[in-house]
């Protein structure tokens, strides 16, 4: 633990401490000197190079970083789904395995249950997530039900709610994979690119509804993102990465208040930051080729 | 419209394939020793049907309850095997070694023990049944896609969440592809005892019939064992379109 | 010349009793014939009756009875016997000595287990009919020619019907005493006086090939009467044939089956291979009578002995 | 490491299963002619192998004769079924009947039309081992991914063309699934035709044991056949594993 | 056809006239009223309203509209994957269903064969589509291995051509996806949201590879996006779609000369024009609710 705080990186530090978690100083997520590997030997692929970082409750950080650099790797690795070859992961405390929090996740291909309708699959966090997985037989026709149809109709999916997945757009999925990692208030999210799929209106329309829900409920969120102005938009902080073997290569708080709108995207800070983000990557792009 | 044609047509090729067995066999004269002509197979299995029908219910009786135990055994054991790398190592060989024995060198040994009768049938639909069902839901459980698992890993699931909200449903198509096989050989099963020690069911009629070389009476109850066969395979393939419908979909229009 | 193709099917399996058959394929006397016999194993003295006359076979070695049923039924079909070997009928009612059946006429009302379609099974009529005994009071239990005794061990049938020296070896191999732990009754002892399994040959070869089936009888007949005399050989040519054999006890049963099916007043009579005519009528009759056939064959829709070998070659030895 | 200890518990639970039997007889002083002890089957076995060698390698040459044509008979059968509606409506029943006859009842008839031997053991292989592999066939190419389907039907592929380079290749995983079961069977297959009608193989020897009493040459000759049938199961379970390793993939490190 | 040109809304007449295409005249695509249901009766979805359009040879179009407006309907209707429910498709002079030119698609789901590695699933369309398939058996090993490994190099997937589908992150995937789609020289291209998982730069970098290509060869494409930025930058006509039931609402030309280039998006004129067409999608969106 001191030792992943010293192997910290300064940016990355100061990033933290001077964002919005400064009044929330428990640490919900921290990786100590990660990598992860995929396969043995010549063959294998670094997914991930040795990363570190900090996260306290509450905050919202985007990572925004070229295609393949690992951005996926960090959300599975916080949910527990891809062990580090090196280094630990430890979320709410506990190394990664126990689920010390409730966490909801929305995969960067929208992975629904090809069985069950979009209303089940929506559902199904709360059949499996306590404290909801008690009373799930009870008001999977009653209470659970209206919370799901709620969310649905949130992102416009009201009338789906009884189609299967194939009978979708790929648009349509993603909002519901968007509902399916929240339906059941979760205090860790982990969005991949989840509104990847989408059309800038509907995309800016779910940017607000987030915000207002995270506003609400203050889960920790860790965004991936390919889109700088989302990332800014929603953000915290935002995490930069460098292409494959990914490591983290910027760490920066964004300085705007929330509820952020979209005319805080037109304010000239906002351009500039932007800028500054974009030029971080660029010679990332031209150095490491370009994926 | 469609429909009818379909029905029409298929039933044109299945007369057809008959009529050609009753024209063969009148051209070249074949004895019907050697193969009876479909119409006099029609006609003993019309006048024998009274006697036959008490027989057939019988062997029913013991093939249904003999699958509904082994689909029960096999639904265990596959998920089991498919789940588990011991009962992989272990359970998998003891059960292929079973499996892999014929039965008609199985069965004396169940009539040594449990008597003539019912019970060597039932026992031999069973473990009969029990084969399919484990080969083809372990393969379905050990195949089941990653991804989907994950979204349940990620909220914390335990494997037994997993295996009811991913492993199972995704294995029903392979369930059901199974339950067809699996009734079919029970039947088989039941009817294969009954052949080697009991005074009662189909089996025993066919071991008669060839017994005495009444070969238009063997191939009536072949027929009859057929029909079965084929209104049971039905019945299955009819649960199976109905609950893994999602599986065969296919575009309303294109 | 091209040798003569014969394929040969025989009643049961490859026991000692079967030993003959293989003597003379192996020793060449079907070779001397100017025959290519090829033996397969079969599953029944009847159905080797069956076998013939779809004419997947030219010639084998089955029960008389049957032919006689085939005879009446498909008139022309039937295979013809042309040797008589089984002169006293092997079939036997088996029951345990300590059961509650001391008499044929306290079958009624219990079960008997026979292989269905068996000549034993068959027989089972006439020799109720004989014996005043009501057949359809007494259930038959069906199974496999291998469970009979099984079945009458454990319990699950009170009689049994069988070729006796099959079941004489199988009390032996379950380590029970046939003479002291069940009952028998000879179908031969009953009323019941009827030949049973001899050579068969096809119509077809009889048509086509009287030489060959000569030739068959007279290959035949000199293995049969040289495996009689020295039973050591023929068991020693039969466990070439088949490794597996079980030397003591395929011994024990060939000597019981020739002293016991083969060994008769009749045959030191006539020889071996011929029958009295009187008996046969009288057998045919049996048969026709139990089975309520269409119509009562002659004997010579069902035996030959016009191919038979002199009376002098045909003398069986004696027994030591 | 992990191989060895998975090895080594696999080995205990399955000595234990044995060791279990021969204790259990030995305690209930069962008769060995209900059911011999494992080390009297053992001793058996080893005695006399060099005499059941032989029929062994008849009955695997028949069995793989058998099965190598069921095969291929199979996958042109599912494939037809599998893709067309008209081969679905008429073949299917004939299949579904013809293979809901138990064998023992067909096997006389095999008897009847060429004799007793190869041929009818090779038949009843082959027949026994054509229906699982069109069942799966069948379900594997009917419930082939559309999306799939559509990236070559975009690229003007024809019918035949999706065949190949979709359907038949997402079709693997249940075809090599089959085989495990159609190898078996197939097995099972020649080994009851021999039982029935043949002078050569296990199921004679089988047959032969069990009508002279030789209740452990019956018993040693069923280990024969459980051996054989799970290294048989093995081998195609091994090729499964090797031809359709993508259906199986599990993430290397998670 | 007559009927057709008739039926054309002025709008689109306009715009197909003025665009790149007047020296091209021949029509590769017609729709002539085309609507799209899926599923009977009450419980079917209309995927695609009343649409029709002319497309000439060469022409760039790029399809905008909400989530769920029918966009990848449209081009499942142009590859004969869908089949009208009402109206007439003419694709190369043919209803479709035969297919008179050579075609590529990219799926908006990769849909990548889980049994091939990348390369040979990258040289699928060499297998199928005349008259490469004449040679593929001779050339697989040889010719069209080297020009799959040069699309994938242009894509940054060098490293990746033997790896499995599943070994690669979603944008990797959707990269192959394009490759896939490019590498049998089709004369009509349909891409549908073919740079979706992709980091903004990786992306700005395929929309120059994509623009050269269309120069060169001179294709048909069509695209569907959700990036105004990219539809106008690629695109030589921009269709806005309506929310579901999507109809064409607007047809747009783009006036500015090709080779375009990053700059080309600062210019006045271009920032104005994707302010056009965002005020036309804006009201579609609210009145038709966020789908
Ligand atoms: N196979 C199908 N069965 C039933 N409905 C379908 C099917 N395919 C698409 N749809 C419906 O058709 C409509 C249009 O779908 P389409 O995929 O064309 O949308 P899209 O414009 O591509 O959306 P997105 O931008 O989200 O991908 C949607 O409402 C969808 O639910
Ligand atoms: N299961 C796996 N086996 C082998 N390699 C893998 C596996 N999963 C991911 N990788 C590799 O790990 C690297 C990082 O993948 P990851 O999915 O984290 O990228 P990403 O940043 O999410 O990219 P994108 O923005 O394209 O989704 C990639 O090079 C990929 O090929
Ligand atoms: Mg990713
Ligand atoms: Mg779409």
């Amino acid at each position: 633990m001191d030792q992943s705080v010293q192997s910290e990186s300064k940016f990355a530090v100061e990033a933290g401490r001077s964002a919005t978690s400064a009044e929330q100083p428990s640490k919900v997520i921290e990786l100590e000197a990660v990598s992860v590997r995929f396969g043995q030997g010549r063959s294998g692929t670094t997914a991930l190079g040795e990363t570190t970082l900090d996260v306290r409750k509450g905050e919202f950080i985007s990572f925004v970083g070229p295609s393949g650099c690992g951005k996926s790797t960090i959300l599975r690795l916080v949910s527990g789904l891809v062990r580090p070859t090196n280094g630990v992961v430890v979320v709410g405390g506990r190394e990664v395995g126990v689920k010390a929090l409730r966490i909801g996740m929305a995969f960067q291909n929208a992975s629904m249950m090809p069985w069950l309708t979009v209303e089940r699959n929506v559902m199904l966090p709360l059949k499996i997530v306590p404290p909801f997985r008690a009373d799930y037989r009870r008001k999977r026709k009653g209470e659970f039900r209206d919370r799901v149809r709620a969310l649905l109709a949130q992102v416009g999916l009201s009338d789906f709610a009884d189609h299967f997945p194939w009978q979708l757009s790929g648009g349509m999925l993603q909002r519901a994979n968007l509902c399916r990692a929240l339906v059941h208030d979760p205090q860790l999210l982990l969005l991949d690119e989840p509104f990847g799929a989408l059309d800038q209106f509907t995309r800016e329309e779910l940017w607000g509804t987030l915000q207002a829900l995270w506003l609400d409920k203050r889960p920790t969120v860790l965004l991936v993102t390919h889109d700088l102005r989302e990332a800014a938009y929603l953000g915290s902080r935002i995490c930069v990465m460098s292409a494959r073997p990914g490591r983290i290569i910027s760490d920066t708080p964004v300085p705007f208040a929330y509820p952020r709108t979209l005319e805080t995207t037109y304010e000239p800070e906002f351009i500039a930051l932007g800028k500054r983000m974009r030029e971080l990557i660029v010679p990332v792009q031209t150095s490491g080729g370009s994926a | 419209m469609a429909r009818i044609t379909r029905v029409l047509s298929a039933t044109a090729v299945i007369l057809g394939f008959f009529g050609a067995w009753e024209l063969l066999c009148r051209l070249l004269h074949v004895s019907d020793l050697v193969l009876p002509l479909p119409s006099q197979i029609l006609v003993t299995l019309i006048e024998r049907f009274p006697d036959l029908w008490p027989h057939l219910i019988q062997t029913i009786a013991s093939t249904l309850a003999g699958f509904t135990f082994g689909v029960l055994a096999g639904v265990v054991i596959g998920v089991m095997v498919g789940s588990s790398r011991l009962a992989y190592d272990t359970l998998y060989p003891l059960l292929i070694g079973f499996s892999s024995v014929p039965k008609v060198a199985i069965i004396p040994i169940f009539v040594i023990w449990f008597g003539a009768g019912t019970i060597p049938a039932i026992l031999t639909a069973l473990s009969l049944s029990i084969f399919p069902v484990v080969v083809n839901v372990a393969t379905g459980i050990s195949t089941s896609e990653p991804e989907l698992e994950d979204v349940l890993r990620a909220l914390g699931a335990s494997r037994r969440d997993i295996l009811w909200n991913v492993a199972l449903p995704r294995t029903l198509p392979y369930l059901f592809a199974s339950l067809k096989v699996a009734i079919t050989v029970a039947f088989i099963g039941s009817i294969t005892s009954e052949t080697i020690a009991s005074n009662y069911g189909i089996g025993t009629v066919m071991m008669v019939a060839s017994a005495n070389f009444d070969v238009a009476l063997l191939f009536a109850g072949l027929a009859l064992i057929s029909i079965t066969g084929i209104a049971l395979y039905g019945l299955f393939s009819f649960a199976e379109a109905r609950f893994t419908g999602w599986a065969t979909r296919k575009s309303a229009v294109a | 010349a091209e040798p003569v193709k014969i394929r040969f099917i025989l009643d049961w399996k490859a026991q000692g009793p079967g030993a003959w058959f293989y003597v003379a394929r192996d020793k060449g006397y079907f070779a001397a014939e100017g025959l290519d016999v090829t033996i397969d194993q079969g599953d029944g003295s009847a159905a080797a009756v069956s076998h013939i006359m779809t004419g997947a076979y030219d010639a084998g070695f089955g029960d008389i009875n049957a032919v006689i049923q085939n005879a009446a039924q498909r008139q022309g079909e039937q295979p013809l016997m042309v040797y008589m070997l089984y002169n006293r009928a092997p079939y036997a009612l088996i029951v345990k000595a300590d059961g509650p059946i001391k008499t044929l006429k306290d079958m009624e009302g219990h079960t008997l287990a026979a292989p269905a379609g068996s000549a034993t099974e068959r027989m089972f009529k006439p020799l109720a009919l004989k014996n005043g005994v009501d057949a359809g009071k007494v259930k038959v239990l069906n199974a496999a020619p291998n469970l009979i005794e099984q079945l009458l061990v454990n319990g699950q049938a009170d009689a049994i019907a069988q070729f006796a020296p099959t079941s004489y070896m199988n009390f032996l191999a379950m380590k029970k005493s046939p003479e002291t732990d069940f009952r028998w009754f000879f179908y031969s002892e009953n009323g019941l006086d009827l030949y049973s399994n001899g050579i068969l040959v096809s119509q077809k070869l009889l048509k086509e090939n009287p030489e060959a089936v000569r030739g068959l009888v007279k290959a035949l007949n000199r293995a049969i009467l040289e495996v009689a005399a020295d039973p050591d050989e023929g068991i020693a040519t039969l466990k070439k044939v088949e490794p597996l054999t079980n030397v003591d006890l395929e011994k024990q049963r060939l000597v019981y089956t020739v002293n016991q099916q083969l060994r008769t007043d009749e045959v030191a009579r006539l020889g071996l291979g011929d029958l009295d005519d009187g008996r046969l009528q009288a057998a045919i009759k049996t048969v026709a009578d139990a089975y309520a056939l269409p119509r009562t064959p002659a004997m010579d829709e069902v035996f030959s002995r016009a191919f038979l070998p002199s009376k002098a070659d045909r003398i069986l030895p004696p027994a030591h």
